[in-house]
């Protein structure tokens, strides 16, 4: 090495050959650099398919709110491309994600607060997570199986209806709501694992009551971070199609109420009628013959679904940010 | 209070067994009443005619499954890499969003994408325009694969950021550049994460429907085949093709239990994935 | 064998015996031991799991008195003070072992509700750890859970508490605004009066001046001696000025590497007066470690 | 709690309520829901649901009383009759239009412009199957007497598949007949060979033309129309070498055209008498066959066939 | 005032002039001046982002010598040092102004390459960071890096790294088991192997005891006074008595709260001999930080 002898030679010499060995090879680093332009490189590739994904998407389906706009949102299913609409499918896709909110939601979160907060250690306990986290991974058309063998065919749809009316938009819903349901307990588990130990010591020390802890303490801190996982579930269940094609969402005509008002998209009836949603009025579309109903209006009928559900999901993203900046300070 | 939430907790057992209630009590009819010769002898999968070869299926699914694992790996990895030690805080927070949003994209919107885009623009280009004009299980994989980009990335990602930043001074510290510290000590010491992250991907894969069922190139019946150019049924896509046509139709022929027959077999494989993913997942937990 | 002298002014020279050289915040130590014990702890092992953290902790804690726990890290100071509002029971696996009485109430006992424990035993953790809300709710934290509601009730017991705690003045007019807009040394006096709010019998504090600038950490020193006379006090601390300068008992704790399974475990070496432990420790270990040879 | 008045308007709200339910053929599927809904137009409390699964498993609900109107691309199979008077169901049989089945191929085929049905057995009926190449049927289809020359390209097929009527029809109308005299087993007299691309997908089976230069398939008169020139229709004849025909709404109409089938709707006799709207439902739907059927580009009836139909409604809704 | 004296036997009473107090581990100190300086550091500031954590920090590092910096927690000790040899870089927004020369060169010039800095300048982390390899490859690590790949190079590379970190004869039978198996003491020497494996000049250390128990301490100590031989070390300490047992010079730094930010920022109160700063410190801050009197 260049400075054993560093103590008998003089400073100058020193100062010199130091000089030129600091000088180094900071420019001959091809290989790093190579490497680290690769690797942006496939995050702009990302960049790329999404732009490819959307502009697709907006070209073909943008004509079709150009020409008829509201009339696209407001009409019904029809047979003729150009008269067709989607409002039943906004309003089974809407009652989708009440069922999400209201069955999916409150069960996810009180399962994350039992295995955060009261879960004793034993086999159960991490059979359960196990277990959670084995649902995550299970294909959604074999929810819809869940679904049709279930919610459908023996709990008729929870409407007491029989044969093919027994496909109703709450066991649709309900399937949904499973579905979703682990991704709501372990995001929302991983918000109450990020509450600072000390918050809850600091409670218990002035002596709460474990309640008291997770209600004034743990719940708060952790409210954006379920808040953001609720959000991300919605979309989820918004997006899926398959278990509402095994459930056996309408194919053909569908009349439900008439038109986009809110007094007709919010009337509790659909529940117990049979349905469609926006995803499975994309698949039956995109698989016409007819191009106008291929392409334009299963596009048109994606862009209404993705701006719902990139809408949802950027609050959410936006959300999380926001609040992990504010903590890391 | 507790009580409640135990009852919630539990509920995700009952799911479980309901899942698998329901993939048996209707697939016994298959089962028992299936002739097997049909299942293993046959070249085809077509359930009208009672033929019920699996091998099709399975080898279709895996063919979806390998295309997209060859799209998703090299770029969800390099995504994760960049992200995790190369953006600086402000860029990361512009890129990472990119994923995010891709992971938001419903898998119906993919497969449209897959049967009016990636199959003209890039099976077409790549492969000869012949192959570019429907559905093949290229376009379809090509599909898949983009879809599970967002899960490689993130739980990667998630990995690399778990390995403390003291080893990574460690080695800055020994006069390593960036890239020695990435290969020789990021990605080691996280390496079982990005295993979890590739067969968490696989699963997830191999369970994709909507992609396959609208850009695969078959419905309802497919011949055995192995050439990726080829339309043919995954397991998953064979099942959204029995529901679309059958949904209704009340235990005629075979073809509903054949449906949770499939049922079965798909969840057996992604359940056997998801497990061996879980143990790696956790070592990474263990490890710091 | 030389040694070091460490004078309040460098250039003093004459030398003073040990035992007055410690600046004695307490007079009449005599009748110390006349003072009623708030805890009797007779070999007290504490576990996690089946490790034994900490063994043999045998010593009497008096009350309206200051006992410091000192010893090196990862001998079980900490352990030992969250024996004594059973804290532990919230860490999975913790147990202990041995007598723990308190007012001659076995802690540990079947019918002994740790809610309750904790409402006369306050605790004031080594990182200071406000809660994100307003200066006056973390003060009035404890007593509403007791059921105090009364506006008017609630402003006196801030008002007192924080007086206590010698940070009224600094923030009487800002109670409303977020504790963690306030400095380390303030939120740690801030924890001090929430944990004093409820006024409980004794103050368990860990280290609480370790985050703490030496102001900071003067203030709190002072202000321990305040309410020592309302309140019986244990502090863990690092560092041994600090319990020299406060306490009136000393536990050295100190730990011994268990052979084959080569953890650490934890034991008393020896409790005793402050001064007594200061001046001449009868035990080696304990003379190594004051004279700061390790650690 | 709807409002009555709406965007239909149309001949005399009479608003039915309840609900029904119409299955059966894709082909027929585009009629019906055309018709379902100008008449919700008219009901709009009225529940009405379209399915198009396939003339079979339409035939399966309805001979099950989940259904109370099956839509089918030809007529009900005497398994199926069987199945409704099994389950005590009666129903109304009414024919309400035309639908030529199209053979296509690739545009790029300039080598093939006519098929006999001699041809379409050779090329795919039960005996042609491991045909990889048009020329492997040459000397099967000269055997049957066909004169045509095959190419020597590989033989890319596809078509509907077994739960479409369209199959079904393919097979009555090109194949059985030919597969008796060749004197074929039982269970090879109503299939085609099994190794083919099918789909119940008719868009599929468009795209699947589309991708091979040599491809051959059949499907739906409407679909090959709507296909426009990415496909090329190829000209039928009954038989071998007889005269060429191309498909085209006379050439249906008039029968001239060999592969053209009826298209029928299934009334449940009881669901009409216990459920003012099927009725109503039929009624509207005879009021203006032709429009239903021309707008979804499909053959209407011949006058004297619309008689038939409406006199046979109104026999059974008189009574 | 009065003064605490704490001694290495309580028992001693005879008082001794304050300078020999101090385990003098290094002779000669009259022509530590004569030795060629390493560092040359003149107004040093280092900032993060807009926050100046340190300032006004002039010192010379001197070659084959012990330098400790010591100072209340917070006022900038890790900062200068992690200056010394770049890794500052690694945080986005740190920066420094004023003078930081390596024999003469500015570190921080245009054309100066932070990774073959830190070739040349190792460090050695407060918590010990051993890499989750084998013992064996957390040593060759480094000479690796630099294409070092003859085996019989790297085996000789490993041996003298460990025997000069003292850690050859405990760990020689089992050098490709995981380097996480080893204790604190172990892990944190074998980092110090793993810095000196290379050859750097200079080692760095911050804080290299604070994770380790009192014998593995006192190991690392010996270990610094047998390597200063070979190689210039500057050590980060919290431990005065350490300080004052292994280094040659002193650093001592504090803090100032900024009045309107109240933030606080670092400054060097005094640099000198390390008896100096023991013995008569010129400043007060330093004397009350020595004596105890603050944590
Ligand atoms: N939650 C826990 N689970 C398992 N072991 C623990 C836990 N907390 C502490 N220990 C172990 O118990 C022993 C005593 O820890 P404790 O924190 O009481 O030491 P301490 O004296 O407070 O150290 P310090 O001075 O660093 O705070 C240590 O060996 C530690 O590793
Ligand atoms: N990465 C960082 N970003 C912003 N500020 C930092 C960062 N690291 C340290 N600081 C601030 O710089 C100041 C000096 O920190 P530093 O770690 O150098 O102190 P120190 O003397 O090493 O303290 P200790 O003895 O606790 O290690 C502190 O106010 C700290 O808050
Ligand atoms: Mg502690
Ligand atoms: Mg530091």
């Amino acid at each position: 090495m260049a400075f054993s002898t560093i103590g008998s030679s003089g400073e100058a010499a020193i100062h010199g050959s130091v000089a030129d060995a600091l000088r180094g090879r900071r420019r001959s680093d091809t290989r790093g650099w190579a490497f680290e332009i690769g690797l942006l490189a496939s995050l702009l590739i990302c960049l790329l398919i999404l732009g490819a994904l959307i502009l697709t998407v907006v070209t073909d389906g943008m004509p079709v709110y150009s020409d008829r706009g509201w009339e696209f949102l407001d009409g019904g299913l029809s047979s003729i491309a150009d008269r067709a609409g989607i409002s039943q499918g906004i309003v089974g896709s809407f009652w989708i994600a009440v069922c999400v909110v209201v069955v999916a939601i409150p069960i996810g979160v009180g399962s994350a607060i039992y295995l955060e907060e009261y879960a004793p250690r034993t086999k159960l306990t991490s059979f359960i997570e196990l277990n959670i986290r084995n649902l995550a991974g299970v294909p959604s058309v074999v929810y819809g199986l869940l679904g049709l063998a279930i919610f459908v065919n023996t709990f008729h749809g929870f409407s007491g209806a029989d044969g093919i009316e027994r496909s109703t938009l709450a066991a649709a819903g309900v399937t949904l709501a499973v579905l979703v349901l682990p991704i709501v307990i372990i995001t929302t588990a991983e918000a109450i694992r990020a509450v600072p130990q000390a918050l809850r010591e600091g409670a218990y020390g002035v002596g709460a009551t474990r309640w008291e802890v997770i209600r004034s303490q743990v719940l708060p801190y952790a409210a954006p971070g379920i808040f953001t996982g609720s959000l991300l579930s919605i979309a989820r269940a918004i997006g899926e199609a398959a278990p509402l094609i095994v459930i056996g969402a309408v194919t053909g005509f569908f009349s439900a109420g008439e038109g986009l008002n809110a007094q007709n998209v919010t009337d509790p009836s659909h529940l117990s009628e049979r349905f469609v949603a926006l995803p499975s009025i994309v698949t039956t579309w995109a698989k016409q013959p007819d191009e106008e109903f291929k392409v334009s209006n299963a596009a048109a009928t994606i862009i209404a679904m993705l701006v719902f559900v990139l809408l949802i999901n950027s609050i959410a993203i936006v959300l999380r940010n926001r609040f992990e900046k504010k903590r890391s300070s | 209070m507790g009580g409640l939430f135990f009852v919630a907790a539990v509920t995700s057992l009952v799911i479980s067994a309901a899942i698998l209630w329901s993939l048996f009590s209707n697939g016994w009819e298959f089962l028992t009443e299936v002739n097997w010769g049909h299942v293993f002898g046959s070249d085809s999968w077509s359930p009208r005619f009672d033929e019920f070869s699996i091998a099709t299926l399975l080898v279709g699914s895996l063919i979806v499954t390998g295309i997209a694992m060859l799209v998703a790996t090299p770029l969800g990895l390099g995504a994760a890499i960049y992200l995790s030690e190369y953006a600086r805080p402000g860029v990361r927070t512009v890129l990472k969003p990119i994923l995010e949003v891709l992971a938001g994209i419903p898998s119906v919107v993919l497969g449209v994408f897959a049967l009016i885009w990636i199959a003209p623009e890039v099976v077409g280009r790549l492969f000869g325009e012949e192959h570019g004009r429907g559905g093949t299980m290229m376009a379809a994989g090509i599909g898949v694969g983009i879809l599970t980009i967002p899960l490689i990335a993130s739980v990667s990602e998630d990995a690399m950021r778990a390995v403390p930043s003291s080893l990574r001074q460690a080695s800055a510290g020994l006069g390593a550049r960036p890239i020695s510290t990435t290969l020789r000590v990021v990605l080691p010491a996280a390496i079982s994460g990005v295993v979890a992250a590739f067969i968490l991907a696989t699963s997830r894969a191999l369970g994709e429907t909507m992609v396959v069922f609208i850009a695969g190139g078959a419905a309802d019946q497919a011949q055995y085949t192995n050439n990726p150019l080829d339309g043919s049924l995954t397991m998953t896509a064979a099942m959204a093709s029995l529901a679309v046509g059958t949904d209704q139709v009340r235990g005629a022929s075979l073809a509903v239990p054949s449906l949770f027959f499939v049922g079965i077999v798909l969840f057996a494989f992604t359940f056997g994935l998801n497990l061996i993913a879980d143990r790696f997942v956790r070592r990474v937990r263990q490890a710091y | 064998m030389t040694k070091v002298t460490i004078g309040r002014q460098s250039t003093a020279t004459e030398d003073v015996p040990l035992g007055q050289g410690i600046e004695v915040a307490h007079q009449g130590e005599a009748n110390a031991a006349s003072l009623p014990v708030v805890f009797t702890v007779k070999d007290l092992s504490a576990f996690y799991g089946d490790f034994r953290a900490v063994r043999d902790v045998t010593l009497d804690v008096r009350q309206h008195q200051i006992t410091a726990f000192i010893g090196p890290s990862g001998c079980g100071k900490t352990t030992v003070l969250r024996c004594f509002n059973r804290m532990n029971d919230l860490i999975p696996g913790a147990r202990t072992e041995g007598t723990l009485e308190y007012h001659g109430v076995p802690l540990y006992g079947a019918d002994v509700d740790p809610v309750e424990v904790r409402r006369r035993i306050g605790m004031v953790f080594q990182k200071p750890n406000p809660f994100p809300k307003s200066i006056y709710d973390n003060v009035t934290y404890g007593p509403k859970l007791f059921g105090t509601r009364k506006r008017a009730d609630l402003e006196e017991v801030v008002e007192t508490s924080l007086r206590k705690a010698a940070l009224w003045d600094e923030v009487k007019d800002r109670l409303k605004e977020s504790a963690m807009g306030l400095s380390g040394g303030q939120q740690q006096r801030l924890c001090i009066a929430r944990a004093i709010a409820t006024n409980p019998e004794v103050v368990l504090m860990d280290e609480p001046c370790s985050a703490l600038d030496p102001i900071a950490t003067a203030r709190i020193e002072d202000l321990m001696q305040e309410i020592k006379t309302e309140f019986t006090i244990v502090i863990v601390t690092h560092n041994m000025q600090q319990a020299a300068r406060v306490s009136d008992s000393t536990a050295f704790f100190s730990t011994e590497v268990n052979p084959e399974s080569d953890r650490r475990t934890g034991v008393l070496v020896e409790f005793d007066k402050t001064e007594t432990i200061f001046s001449n420790p009868s035990d080696e270990r304990t003379e190594n470690y004051i004279t700061g040879r390790f650690g | 709690g709807n409002s009555d008045d709406d965007g239909g308007g149309g001949d005399g709200a009479s608003n039915l309520t309840g609900s029904l339910n119409i299955s059966g053929s894709s082909t027929v599927e585009p009629i019906s829901s055309l018709v379902a809904e100008e008449f919700s137009a008219d009901n709009p409390d009225l529940k009405i649901a379209v399915d198009g699964p396939g003339t079979g498993d339409g035939f399966e609900l309805f001979c099950q009383g989940q259904t109370d109107i099956s839509d089918a691309s030809r007529q009900i199979e005497p398994e199926e009759a069987a199945a409704c008077k099994k389950a005590g169901i009666d129903y109304v049989e009414l024919a309400i239009g035309f639908d030529g089945i199209t053979v296509m191929t690739n545009p790029n085929n300039d080598d093939v412009e006519c098929l006999s049905f001699a041809d379409l057995y050779a090329l795919t009926g039960p005996e042609s199957e491991g045909f990889e190449n048009w020329s492997d049927a040459q000397s099967l289809a000269s055997e049957l007497g066909s004169a045509t020359e095959f190419p020597d390209e590989t033989l890319d097929l596809t078509g509907p598949g077994a739960e479409s009527g369209t199959y079904d029809s393919f097979i009555e109308l090109a194949l059985t007949d030919i597969a008796e005299a060749q004197g074929l087993p039982e269970n090879q007299l109503e299939t085609t060979r099994p190794d083919y691309q099918s789909s119940a997908d008719d868009n599929t089976i468009i795209t699947n033309i589309e991708a091979s230069d040599y491809s051959l398939g059949w499907v739906g008169y409407a679909y090959a129309e709507q296909a426009g020139d990415s496909v090329k229709e190829l000209e039928v004849s009954a038989e071998p070498n007889g005269e060429c025909i191309v498909p085209s709404d006379d050439t249906i109409a008039n029968g001239s055209y060999p592969l053209s089938r009826t298209l029928y709707i299934y009334v449940n006799k009881a669901k009409a008498q216990e459920n003012e709207a099927v009725s109503a439902y039929v009624d509207f739907y005879l009021s203006d066959l032709d429009t239903w059927v021309t707008e979804t580009n499909y053959v209407p009836l011949p006058d004297d066939q619309v008689e038939e139909t409406t006199s046979a409604w109104s026999s059974f809704n008189g009574s």
